[in-house]
């Protein structure tokens, strides 16, 4: 804990959470700045950090099973909550940090190029996948026919294309800002779009649109409001912390032990990546956000044709109204 | 008693099917069987539903089954054969996976006990099977094909090093320590290294699997040779055996047993190994299926891939043995 | 010249505590072309040792085994060897297994034929495709005598070959080697713990110490072929060897010398 | 043979010391070994290095590994007991190690024939466990805790179970049939289900692991029990013995040898689980600290945790084996 | 009243064949207390299928086994059985073997003096913590004869005990039979295919006749103990045995009955 910390009330008022966060992952910063900062503690709350199954089906079964209480994730969780997993997002947490690459050499320009190519992928239903399937509805490709998608874990993903067994590759940062960085990779489609370029807002990539989300567990928003509250807090203080503090949020990443040390991880890169994804928990865009999403998703055929719209979204959004 | 007569082959076989089907004839089990599963076909049409669910196609899974059963015991009831014994034996277990179903359709459709997504019933899972059949088709061609070739190679190198190291005490020397240490190697630390190594990723995917299968197997095969008796080896010297011949007359078929324990074994674990494979560069299977199924948390599909991989399992797993009791029928109790 | 010489074979093992044992000591003697020899012998005085030295399966520590006066290195067909239980390959059918041996010298077109012949002269018919666990001892022995005649071998080495039987299937082996002697002329060395068979089927029986295994006497039997195991003379002849054997006194309990050596 | 005299069960030890330690001891091989790895320090020390890499820890590794080579030799020259047959035996093994270490170190290290982030030097490894070392500490710790519980769970079920179906055909035919199924049931199926059934995340990362060992073990145990010949249980029932006896002093004690083989085989698949299941709820873990290290495509953790996992596989193998060579010391040829 | 008394026991089985045969027809027999009595008769004629009855390993499918006028329905520790191989179990000492059915019924304070006076009794001092395989075939047959004894049977059953072994080892353990028959006086029935043996130690010999195994005759031993295998008495009873058995013609090559059913 830091002096801030220590100010907080002495006694946990609203009593201990788990928030699967341990993955090594650079964006996850309001999980680790919220408990490292004390921004949990002030709010009341008795963080518990643990490993993060990243797989949507075991975090579902966490949550539902009440052993994850929040987390931060991306806005792929929508199928799995028209399936029934038992978690609301709470507002966007920071803008893209997904990008569909192509390698340095590639033919591939723009979006149009893509059709009848093979397009690397983290896993069937992530959210590179969603993010690139937008941008080509945007194009008039078929996100279903027009491309062949093929699964690679996410750090292989720049190999495989180097290797030429895909085309392009959606994928993540930090992964995908090393593949720029050091391998020349070349971005077609970049959702975090804060400049409001006009070519990335063409192919559906909002201005400013969030790309991860606060979800918090149904359970608790029904049963102790309160307490989901005060993780919202936790997240928005904690989300505005790192917004300010960049290169400090990548320090305590590093330092702590969240994110492991590489030549390319290093307190530079990595506070490049966390100023670029302009953390902040925005309520409300965070939900017209998802209603956007709901509609792209149902449209590229990955919610089920007779989605209702509205229904959906109550189901997968929660407005903590927070004064 | 064996001879070379057809006549008594044929009472041999008679003999050795009473050996595994030991639950006697009895018509009253037979009988309740069927019952068991009008029993679960009535009560799934009868009573309401809560969830959401087509019961067509778990209908007519019901109605083959019954089918199924009254034919086999038609035909065992006038006949005395391998239908009669083989049905007879199995009549019991019928029944209880008869009431299994009517247990499993009460708590999850009809009073959602548990709920869904997590439960589901076995309705629901056959109409998913029904919805996704093109797509499952195909991941099951696709997954048999990556695992039939993997288990294979697989297989070949186990038994390979594994007839080295139990016959030359210097190639196990040399060998196993390393062997034995890259054989702990999880998998997930393997595939990074398999995609820099191997040229396509569909050969890296074979040599995950083929890697769960050949430690086993290597494993029972050292076993399998040391195990066999040195009379066999002196006899075949004295009768002027080569090397090669030794190993291809004595040595491979005195292993065979402990090489099937080792296939036996490593089956299990190659299924497990062929969802983790088909994360690298898969474009269908049943384990990119599932993997997807889960990404988007649609557990019913997750279940409709494990029903099918139980069903391929038992499958491979009734054909093996067939092979096995083939291949071992010089030895005493069959298997 | 004799078939077989052994000239002051000595054989010194390792036991299991450590310690080295003259198994072997000074063995000499020869067996001529068509002899039948039995080697007779308390319980680990080496008769099997000294068989795996003729076969050459194992090789002396001093002295030379000779045949056609060629020094014996390793095992080949031209030296058949039965073991006590066979060793039938129990996953090879009884055809097979008898013609496992032909299979190596004459390839996969071997003397069908044969074959055959064996198995009839085996009394075998009808369990050709039998495997060795659905025979019974006596005919998984007969099988395993076959499978070693049948590559008429030089020089036949039985090591016990009815030890492991029941005394009327062991009679009945016993007039099979006889047959089989009686009709090839196969050179023949039998060990065994019988004196009776000794007596019933060999010309000369070369009687052994206990440990260290030396030759007490060899002695030549005087009864002509065909021999009644009822007769005096057989009895007598008998009585003989169980004399030289010194098969002594029953009155007491002892754990003697060649249990305390297994 | 066997007395009871202490003398003679030293020259027993002795005598099955030889039957192990075959390799006879060589001053020459010796000698060998300790020059490879000296090579290898100098190689390492005075070429220059491709990568940025600290040596240091290498450099101690190779000096403690010499160290240790120096003592056993000289040991082994001036006493005949076990350290001599011992470090007589391994000494060719020693070389090629040191071999090893020399190529891996030019081909990344110092040429970059293969090149980061894929490939590592082992300085780099060591550095790397340098750094991490008290999070590796408790890392080892934690799994080591996690997996000992698993690994005695599922193997008590695993045994538990065999000795059920090897013994009692009923329980056979009710059980085997199911088993078998959910036997195959692969791991990444299973774990939203564990997560949803088990009240805390520790219970189902347990589950999970202890999964992967009971259906090896339980394969293995039916089959050894089978296996007992029957004499031993009519023996037994003219002495007056219960059937609790005859579980306790015929079956377990006979299906043993495969139980080991059981255990053994678990192992391997048993580590490749431990990986998997840490992805749920731990805190810290070597499976832990793979997916995190993968987190950003950290190899040298991925591997650092590898080495040790690799390590404390070996120890925990030497035991079993220690153990099961003692439990199993009434068998004809020791293992 | 008689110790055993065997009633028109009948025992029929399903052969390989799955044809029905009758192994044992019609047998019928008494035992007195402390009598020895040996059964002879061709390998398969039903011999350890009558021994097992009696043990009460299996039922009859017609008459009845009594001892001690109770009808036997299944084995316990009041009939000793000693099989052809012993049987020790293989993972337990020696002492262990020995002790293992005092364990059972006094429980794990069990009278340890008794055990290693059984040691000594069997001459298997020093041997004591050895495992079966570690020890020479006879000393386990005496190991496993221990067994059954320190239990103090009523009736102890031998199925061929002595058939494994070779000649002189063999005679070591019939006279082991025959001390400790004669210090502790239990009754006992030795199923064997030795003439020799069953004449050596037997008051009476039931002869069987091969299948059905009926039994043909039993026959009253005369000769005093101790006996002299040598001697003239010995040898002419020993005829008398041999005739009953009808042990046939050996000139000709025969798969008899016995093999052919096994
Ligand atoms: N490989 C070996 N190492 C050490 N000692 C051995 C070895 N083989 C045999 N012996 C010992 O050598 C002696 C002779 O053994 P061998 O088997 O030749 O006797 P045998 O006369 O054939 O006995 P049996 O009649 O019991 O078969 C025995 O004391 C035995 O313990
Ligand atoms: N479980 C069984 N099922 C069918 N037939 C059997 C069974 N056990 C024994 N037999 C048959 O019963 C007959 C008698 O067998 P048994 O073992 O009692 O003979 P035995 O006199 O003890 O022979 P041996 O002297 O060879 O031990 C044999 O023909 C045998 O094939
Ligand atoms: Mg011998
Ligand atoms: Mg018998």
């Amino acid at each position: 804990g830091s002096n801030s910390a220590n100010k907080g009330t002495s006694t946990y008022k609203y009593g201990s959470i788990t928030v699967p966060a341990k993955d090594g992952s650079v964006c996850n910063a309001p999980n680790y700045i919220a408990y490292e900062k004390g921004f949990f503690k002030q709010n009341g709350i008795k963080a518990k950090l643990v490993a993060n199954p990243r797989d949507i089906s075991d975090l579902e079964a966490g949550f539902a099973s009440g052993k994850y209480d929040a987390q931060n994730g991306d806005f792929q969780y929508l199928p799995a909550i028209q399936n029934g997993a038992q978690i609301k997002a709470a507002g966007g947490i920071h803008q893209g940090c997904i990008k569909l690459l192509v390698p340095k050499n590639s033919k591939i320009n723009n979006v149009k190029d893509l059709r009848g190519k093979t397009i690397g992928i983290p896993a069937q239903g992530s959210t590179p996948q969603y993010v690139t399937s937008i941008a080509l509805q945007h194009a008039g490709i078929d996100p279903k026919k027009d491309v062949t998608w093929k699964v690679y874990s996410t750090d292989l993903l720049a190999k495989a294309a180097q290797k030429g067994e895909v085309d392009a590759i959606g994928t993540v940062d930090p992964y995908a800002y090393q593949a720029q960085k050091q391998n020349g990779f070349k971005t077609i489609i970049d959702n975090n779009n804060a400049s409001g370029n006009a070519k990335q807002a063409a192919m559906g990539m909002k201005k400013q649109g969030s790309c991860c989300y606060l979800y918090i567990s149904n359970k608790l928003i029904n049963n102790d409001t309160p307490k989901a509250k005060a993780i919202v807090k936790s997240y928005q203080e904690a989300a505005e912390w790192i917004n300010k503090h960049p290169e400090q949020t990548a320090k305590i990443e590093l330092s702590k032990g969240y994110v492991s040390k590489t030549k390319f991880i290093n307190v530079k890169n990595v506070s490049e990546i966390l100023r670029t994804e302009r953390f902040h928990l925005n309520l409300k865009k965070g939900k017209s956000d998802l209603s956007y999403y709901i509609q792209q998703l149902k449209e590229a055929g990955y919610l089920k044709k007779n989605t209702n719209n509205k229904q959906l979204l109550k189901q997968a959004y929660w407005n903590p109204k927070m004064n | 008693m064996q001879a070379s007569g057809k006549q008594e082959r044929k009472l041999l076989q008679q003999h050795e099917r009473e050996r595994k089907y030991w639950k006697k004839w009895s018509v009253g089990w037979n009988v309740f069987s069927v019952v068991t599963l009008v029993v679960a076909y009535l009560e799934n049409a009868l009573l309401a539903t809560r969830e959401t669910v087509d019961n067509t196609y778990y209908h007519w899974f019901l109605i083959a089954y019954i089918a199924y059963l009254v034919i086999v015991y038609v035909v065992g009831q006038v006949t005395h054969g391998g239908v009669r014994s083989y049905s007879g034996h199995f009549a019991q277990l019928n029944s209880s996976i008869g009431i299994l179903l009517i247990v499993q359709d009460l708590i999850t459709e009809k009073f959602a006990i548990m709920e869904l997504p997590f439960f589901v019933s076995f309705a629901q899972i056959l109409q998913q099977i029904h919805e996704d059949a093109k797509l499952l088709w195909e991941s099951t061609l696709s997954s048999l094909g990556l695992w039939a070739i993997s288990f294979v190679v697989g297989t070949l190198i186990g038994v390979v090093l594994g007839l080295l190291m139990g016959r030359y005490r210097q190639f196990n020397y040399w060998a196993f320590p390393y062997l034995k240490v890259i054989g702990i190697i999880p998998a997930a630390a393997w595939m990074p290294l398999t995609m820099v190594i191997f040229p396509t990723s569909y050969l890296a995917e074979i040599f995950l699997i083929a890697f769960s299968v050949w430690f086993p197997v290597a494993f029972m095969t050292i076993g399998g040779v040391q195990g066999i008796s040195k009379d066999y080896f002196e006899s075949a010297k004295t009768l002027g055996f080569s090397e090669a011949q030794i190993v291809r007359k004595i040595v491979i078929p005195g292993a065979l047993p402990s090489i099937f324990i080792g296939i036996f074994t490593a089956m299990g674990l190659s299924f497990t190994m062929l969802v983790i494979s088909e994360m690298i560069g898969a474009k269908v299977g049943l384990g990119w299926y599932i993997n997807w199924a889960k990404g988007v948390g649609n557990y019913t599909q997750v279940y409709a891939a494990i029903v099918i991989m139980a069903l391929l399992f038992s499958i491979i797993f009734a054909i093996f043995s067939k092979v096995q009791a083939r291949l071992l029928r010089w030895r005493e109790n069959g298997n | 010249m004799s078939l077989l010489e052994v000239n002051n074979v000595n054989r010194v093992l390792t036991d299991n505590n450590g310690a080295q044992v003259n198994v072997l000591q000074n063995i000499n003697f020869d067996v001529q072309q068509s002899e039948f020899v039995s080697l007779i012998g308390p319980s680990g005085c080496g008769k099997t040792t000294l068989l795996r030295l003729i076969s050459g399966l194992d090789r002396p520590e001093g002295g030379t085994v000779k045949v056609k006066d060629e020094l014996v290195t390793k095992p080949d067909a031209s030296r058949g060897y039965v073991f006590q239980h066979g060793s039938l390959f129990p996953w090879e059918t009884i055809r097979d297994n008898i013609a496992a041996g032909l299979r190596v010298t004459q390839g996969r077109h071997f003397d069908k034929q044969l074959v055959d012949r064996y198995i009839a002269l085996m009394g075998l018919q009808g369990f050709e495709s039998a495997f060795p666990h659905q025979v019974s001892g006596g005919m998984a022995q007969r099988a395993a005598l076959a499978r070693s005649i049948i590559m008429h071998p030089e020089l036949l080495l039985l090591d016990e070959p009815m030890g492991a039987l029941d005394a009327f299937t062991r009679a009945d082996i016993q007039n099979v080697i006889y047959r089989v002697w009686q009709q090839t002329k196969t050179t023949m060395i039998l060990v065994t713990h019988d004196i009776d068979e000794a007596v019933y089927l060999s010309q000369r029986i070369i009687v052994m110490t206990p440990r260290p295994g030396q030759i007490k006497q060899i002695v030549t039997n005087p009864l002509p072929y065909p021999r009644q195991r009822t007769s005096d003379d057989f009895l007598k002849f008998r009585q003989t060897i169980q004399d030289l054997l010194d098969f002594g006194s029953h009155d007491q309990l002892v754990t003697d010398s060649k249990e305390k050596a297994k």
